[in-house]
């Protein structure tokens, strides 16, 4: 069941230059993004810093505005709904955050950060059910109960990340965003969250898209791998299937680039040249054909569209040749 | 006790490095609060050694310790020593540190951008370093020569460039050539890669491979990450909550870690294309400064702890020529 | 789940310590700051109870007295007392009288006056026990009139004006900077123009053109209100600049964007998130701007524009040491001076302090 | 750059019909004219009053009079003081020549000092040098500019070392032109001290604060990592950083600066735009006034100016956007 489809979303910001602060140029942060979430499944969208994945997940559960497109969720357009609608919608997607310090409120204990969800939506009856419901959240992401009483500072990263996800599954969300919510903890508190969103997801059912720069987290959590480059999906599939026979040369190149712990696999790597171009004025054409490895001269006129190059695996590269059977 | 590396390497007799029983305090609120355990290890000329934790596990003040770089206040060494060349750096005068930094030890840090200084140009400021120590090779032309040994398109343009015109790639490329003008026969990177994207990290350990090939200079690596260690590095010293749990060659240590908070971190991260369906989490949280636990720090988190490990802190040992481990249990 | 084991908070202090108490904990150790609290406590105690603590009204006049000095104190048989003095001269001078001094006595009956306003009392805290012997603790002015009894009573202006003009300004600056912050687009536009246009004109300057409006000799009670309104308006505007740029930053701040994703509704959201996280910036700022209130009214009052005779103010006390002749030959008319500085000098050690406490946030 | 220069220049028209027009209203909203102590005085006519105004245009609205005003102002002519008797540009800009005078001499004398207190405090964190400044630095934030200015008085006409007021002697005339220098030097000490000692304690304040900031910078680090000698990396590599926060001040310090002077002026009988002010407002010369606030404005938008063109030639990271 589709539960979030995305129609060539774009988000666009405006900058403001020159003598008067005219709208000149655009930070073309997401360009064209079109993607599908089903119900239960976990989504992956990997790239570098700039790529526009963290602003693609706001734009979906409707953080930020997007410039052109449509989101469907749950086969209603949300794209433009307003006010006391949206609110209400709200309760159905949810997200989690990156900084474990920014993202929980430093005046208000865990019991209130946590009941503000409730309180929102109605969802305890009473005073006591509202307190058990506190609870109930706690334990199940792991925490003391009784810590509810409690400020954030008073906890690690870890736990401030766990008191983040009690507060989006408060409202029984159908979809979370998560935003690279293991990269700002310590690496042996990474698989405890890792671990602990599998769980979650295992006994709630609820769908991730989950949002992160590491390829192996992203690979170890997600059904499907999404991988973002200057604004646009290059390459998307089935996450073993991804890594192992990756197509577009720019995953292939990430893919090679992340550091193996095994010294026996010594694999041959592929080291780009150069930096991510500026989103404000992308390259022509293909947006990665100045840094790769291939690049025929029609890469930079023409934009490869994303098409399908092996069963459930799609590329945007000219170089890979489409499936046999015409696509819908 | 200093652990030694191993005997059939052939790097020349004497250490460049010794750093022995190394203890550091920070005074917080009044309180002395340990960060640094009794850390000791040694490195050779041309030799690479990796410093592998977790945050607050003490790796980074150790390596700044090096070139006393650490400010006190806050910081107060305890005890222990730290020898530069046969010479103790906590006796030095402040000529001769300033002699070591830059002379013989060369840092760069994790935030390339905070670590250059932003109001002048790059060109100057590694001109700057050549003038410290190199002064008859102090010439634009000599800069515009470190920057095309780092990598660095258009060198002539960019030494006229403020940093904060340059990526973090470029600006991390930049702290290098700053590093290697003075030729240092020790080159200490702090997280070098960590604040960068994967493809300009493997960008950056590719050139520090290189240019250890080139020049042979010696390697400090502070990094958290496992995968860095094969690629670069002679030997690891793994630290956990301000004490060496356990130390030995790379790719021993990679193939066979024997200390549990060894194997448990390696095995906490995912791999790619790795086939397991779930992690195996390290419990609990990663000690704060001040609130170690007794006995053995790791005992509280450790899936194989028995009651002695929380009387008294185990040693760390040689199990086997040139691995050494802190606990008593490794071969279980 | 395998890691439910106990997840207990680093420190495990008795109770939960919010932002508050940690602020507190703070503070109580900076020595100057709570110095300077202290120093303020009293000052507004006293000057709460005027009435109560001067021995005269502050406009008592005793044309024989003219520049009277201060009367010295003594002990005698191990009580309080005062000397006598003599005046002869013309101009007057004063020199110790010979003979018996004279006993101070405490709780003693004298002019009447109300207490806080509303309790019509005689009592004073202390007095002379001769009624005909001057108590001039800090002398007296021109008039005779006792500076120690005036500088109470003006206290009640100068202090009274710089929390309710503080009040006033950063309710409208907090009011009209989270507005434009939050809202943004035109409306915000436009108040920002406002806001700099009022900055970019020097203060005193602004001051004295706002203050042409209003005649020249006006009730001291509307007096007093426009001082405090043309003082208020001005200092809005810097205000509502800096806590627009917090409500900006804030807006993007990652428990705010929880807070919407989560459906919480625009107004609630300030409410709950914004505003409270903008207290400490405000208290600090509040502490350090009463100075600039007092200052406001000591130059205005100064400069015949403010506060009018017979009324005192500790502005209007200090235009009587406008003469430099005069204050060269009777020194204790700069004592409002005085008071001002020791006024300013409490408020700006408790204002750093509080900044200090405010500012070690991170945890 | 040029646009940002420009930018700011073209900014300033706007701001400074602004500031005028608010001035101008809130002057024609003042009870009284010039001329309504003349309508006490049998001698003059009703009629001739009606016609003295018509002359001064106070018959007419004030946006009319506004609009002369400003197509007036616009050839930095200010019109005629009805009650100085002599044409108001020449007034303003006698009387604006001295409130730049004093307060540009306080200005080097506040920063001459103060930046380098406020280096040594922070070198010497925590010391007994650190604790002094800031002592001084308390005393000198609390004390009122008008107590200073009268203990200022206090003490010229105690020891007679000092003239009491204004800018030169009454016998100036008789004196050759290097007299008359040093002349009006010797009036200048002591209102630009009483000034320069008001603004000395925030900026030292601020420069201590921006250096301890700085020195915890990591480029600090590289600095000492480099081999560098101390000097080197507080002076060279710490200072340069540290300053540019306080180019931004000095654009802040300049209002309260010329509040400052305005209080020397009126305490000191310096006469400068803030005596002036007081004066026309006395005598009801609302011309007068607008045209002082607008000036006292201009001053401080072009010192704010010239504090950002320093801090874009000081920080690359704002010249070369």
């Amino acid at each position: 069941m589709k539960l979030l489809e995305v129609r060539d979303l774009k988000v666009h910001f405006p900058i403001r230059q020159g003598l008067f602060s005219l709208v000149r140029q655009h930070v073309k942060a997401v360009d064209g993004v079109s993607l599908q979430v089903e119900a239960g499944e976990t989504v992956g969208l990997v790239g570098e810093s700039g790529c526009g994945k963290t602003t693609l997940g706001r734009a979906i559960i409707r953080l930020l505005e997007p410039t052109h497109g449509h989101i469907v969720f749950d086969g209603q357009d949300i794209t433009h709904l307003e006010g006391e609608e949206l609110r209400r919608k709200r309760r159905q997607f949810q997200m989690i955050f990156q900084d474990p310090y920014g993202s929980l409120n430093p005046r208000m204990t865990v019991g209130e950060i946590i009941g503000e969800a409730i309180d929102i939506h109605r969802l305890a009856a009473s005073a006591s059910a509202r307190q058990e419901r506190i609870e109930q959240l706690l334990k199940q992401v792991g925490l003391d109960p009784a810590h509810a009483m409690r400020y954030p500072h008073e906890f690690s990263g870890g736990q401030r990340q766990r008191i983040g996800i009690a507060r989006a599954l408060a409202v029984e969300p159908r979809l979370i965003v998560c935003d690279e919510p293991v990269s700002a903890l310590d690496v042996s508190v990474q698989a405890q969250v890792i671990n602990l969103l599998q769980d979650l997801q295992r006994q709630l059912g609820m769908a991730y898209l989950f949002v992160a720069h590491d390829l192996a987290v992203v690979e170890h959590i997600s059904q499907r791998v999404l991988v973002m480059y200057l604004g646009r999906v290059v390459e998307g599939g089935p996450s073993k299937s991804l890594i192992r026979d990756p197509q577009h040369p720019y995953t292939q190149a990430l893919i090679s680039a992340v550091p193996e712990v095994d010294p026996a696999s010594k694999k041959r790597r592929i080291i780009l040249t150069g930096d991510v171009p500026s989103p404000i004025q992308p390259p022509s054409g293909c947006p990665f054909h100045p840094r790769c490895p291939v690049a025929v001269s029609r890469c930079s006129q023409e934009v490869p569209p994303l098409r399908e190059t092996s069963p459930g695996h799609w590329t945007a590269c000219h170089l890979v040749p489409a499936l046999e059977t015409p696509q819908s | 006790m200093s652990p030694t590396p191993d005997s059939n390497t052939n790097f020349s007799s004497a250490p460049l490095l010794e750093v022995c029983g190394l203890q550091l305090d920070f005074l917080k609120d009044g309180q002395a609060l340990r960060a640094v355990d009794d850390v000791s290890f040694e490195l050779k000329a041309g030799e690479s050694i990796c410093l592998v934790g977790e945050s607050g596990c003490g790796k980074s003040v150790t390596a700044l310790s090096v070139a006393r770089l650490v400010p006190s206040p806050p910081a107060r060494y305890v005890g222990g020593q730290i020898r530069v060349n046969g010479k103790n750096v906590f006796e030095m005068s402040p000529k001769e540190l300033q002699q070591i930094r830059g002379g013989v030890v060369s840092y760069i840090f994790q935030e390339p951008g905070a670590s250059l200084n932003p109001v002048f140009r790059v060109g100057d400021q590694i001109l700057e370093s050549l003038k410290l120590h190199r002064p008859a090779s102090a010439t634009r032309e000599e800069v515009v020569q470190l920057l095309k040994l780092v990598g660095i398109p258009a060198p002539e343009a960019r030494i006229h460039d403020y940093p904060h015109q340059l990526s973090g790639g470029m600006q991390q490329r930049i702290m290098i050539a700053m590093a290697l003008a003075s030729h240092p026969r020790l080159l200490i990177a702090d997280e070098p890669t960590t604040a960068l994207d994967v493809t300009i990290q493997a960008q950056i350990i590719e050139l520090l491979k290189d240019l250890r090939q080139r020049i042979g200079m010696s390697l400090l690596l502070i990094t958290h990450n496992f995968g860095i260690v094969g690629d670069l590095a002679d030997r690891v010293v793994v630290m956990y909550a301000g004490q060496i749990v356990e130390l030995a060659a790379s790719a021993t240590l990679l193939a066979r870690p024997l200390h549990p908070y060894t194997r448990a971190l390696m095995n906490s991260v995912p791999k790619l294309g790795g086939e397991s369906d779930r992690l195996t989490a390290i419990p609990g949280n990663v000690p704060n400064l001040g609130s170690f636990p007794k006995g053995c720090r790791f005992h509280p988190r450790c899936p194989k702890a028995r009651a002695e490990c929380s009387e008294s802190v185990p040693e760390l040992r040689e199990v086997e020529p040139g691995h050494w481990v802190r606990c008593p249990f490794w071969m279980s | 789940m395998t890691e439910t084991q106990p997840n207990t908070p680093e420190r495990q202090p008795s109770a939960p310590r919010g932002p508050w108490r940690l602020f507190w904990e703070r503070l109580r150790r900076k020595k100057l700051a709570m110095a300077g609290a202290w120093i303020l406590l009293a000052l507004y105690s006293v000057s709460l109870l005027a009435g109560f603590v001067a021995p005269y009204k502050y406009d008592r006049i005793d044309k024989e007295r003219s520049f009277h000095p201060p009367t010295r104190l003594t002990l005698q048989g191990g009580l309080p007392a005062v000397y006598r003095y003599e005046k002869f001269g013309e101009p007057a001078s004063y020199a110790i009288a010979e003979g018996p001094k004279v006993r101070l006595r405490f709780w003693v009956q004298g002019e009447s006056y109300t207490l806080l306003g509303f309790l019509p009392c005689s009592t004073h805290l202390f007095g002379a026990s001769d009624s005909q012997t001057p108590l001039f603790l800090l002398g007296a002015d021109q008039f005779g009139r006792d500076i120690f009894s005036r500088l109470l009573y003006g206290s009640q202006i100068s202090l009274s004006i710089g929390l309710i003009g503080i009040t006033l300004s950063l309710s409208l600056g907090m009011l009209i900077g989270g507005f434009a912050g939050y809202v943004g687009g035109s409306s915000d536009f436009v108040l920002m123009r406002l806001c700099e246009l009022i900055m970019s004109i020097p203060g005193l300057y602004l001051i004295m053109a706002l203050r042409s409006v209003f005649p020249a000799s006006i009730s001291s009670t509307t007096m007093y209100l426009v001082i405090v309104a043309i003082l208020s308006f001005i200092r809005w505007a810097s205000s509502a600049r800096v806590i627009r740029g917090m409500t900006l930053s804030l807006r993007e701040r990652q428990f705010v964007l929880a807070a919407r994703a989560l459906g919480q509704s625009r107004l609630q959201i300030v409410l709950k998130h914004i505003l409270p996280s903008t207290f400490s910036y405000v208290i600090v700022a509040a502490t350090l701007s009463v100075p600039y209130y007092i200052l406001g009214e000591v130059v205005m009052s100064y400069l015949n524009v403010g506060i009018q005779e017979p009324e005192a103010s500790w502005g209007l006390m200090l235009n009587a040491a406008q003469n430099h002749q005069y204050v060269q030959d009777y020194p204790w008319l700069l004592a409002p001076g005085g008071a001002i500085f020791l006024t300013v000098l409490a408020f700006n050690f408790l204002g750093d302090g509080l900044r200090d406490a405010a500012d070690a946030k991170s945890s | 750059m040029w646009t940002f220069i420009a930018r700011r220049l073209l900014y300033l028209i706007p701001l400074l019909i602004g500031v005028s027009l608010l001035t101008f209203l809130l002057m024609s909203l003042t009870p009284g004219d010039y001329f309504s102590e003349l309508e006490q005085n049998p001698q003059i006519s009703p009629a001739t009053l009606a016609q003295l105004r018509a002359k001064a245009h106070l018959d007419k609205p004030w946006y009319v009079r506004y609009g002369y005003w400003l197509a007036n102002a616009a050839r930095l002519d200010f019109g005629y003081s009805i009650a100085n008797k002599r044409p108001a540009s020449e007034l303003i800009f006698e009387r604006l020549w001295n409130t730049c005078l004093l307060s540009m001499a306080a200005i080097v004398l506040a920063w001459g000092v103060a930046i380098p207190l406020g280096i040594w405090a922070a070198v010497k964190k925590d010391g007994w040098a650190d604790r002094s400044c800031s002592l001084i630095a308390f005393v000198g934030l609390s004390i009122p500019e008008v107590l200073l200015a009268l203990l200022a008085l206090m003490f010229a006409a105690s020891t007679g070392w000092f003239p009491i007021g204004g800018t030169q002697s009454s016998d100036y005339f008789l004196m050759t032109q290097g007299q008359v220098l040093i002349d009006r030097l010797h009036h200048l000490i002591l209102p630009t001290a009483v000034l320069a000692a008001s603004e000395l304690a925030g900026i030292m304040r601020q420069m201590r604060s921006n250096l301890l900031d700085t020195l915890r910078a990591e480029f600090v680090t590289t600095a000492r990592a480099k081999g560098l000698r101390e000097g080197s990396v507080i002076y060279r590599h710490a200072l340069r950083n540290a300053i540019n926060p306080l180019l931004t001040m000095f654009g802040y310090s300049l209002a309260s600066l010329l509040s400052g002077a305005f209080i020397v002026e009126n305490v000191m009988a310096w006469p400068g735009l803030g005596r002036l002010t007081m004066e026309s407002l006395t005598k009801k010369d609302p011309e007068i006034v607008v045209a002082s606030v607008v000036m006292a404005t201009a001053l401080l938008v072009v010192g704010n100016l010239i504090a950002d063109l320093l801090l874009a030639w000081s920080d690359p990271r704002i010249r070369v956007k």
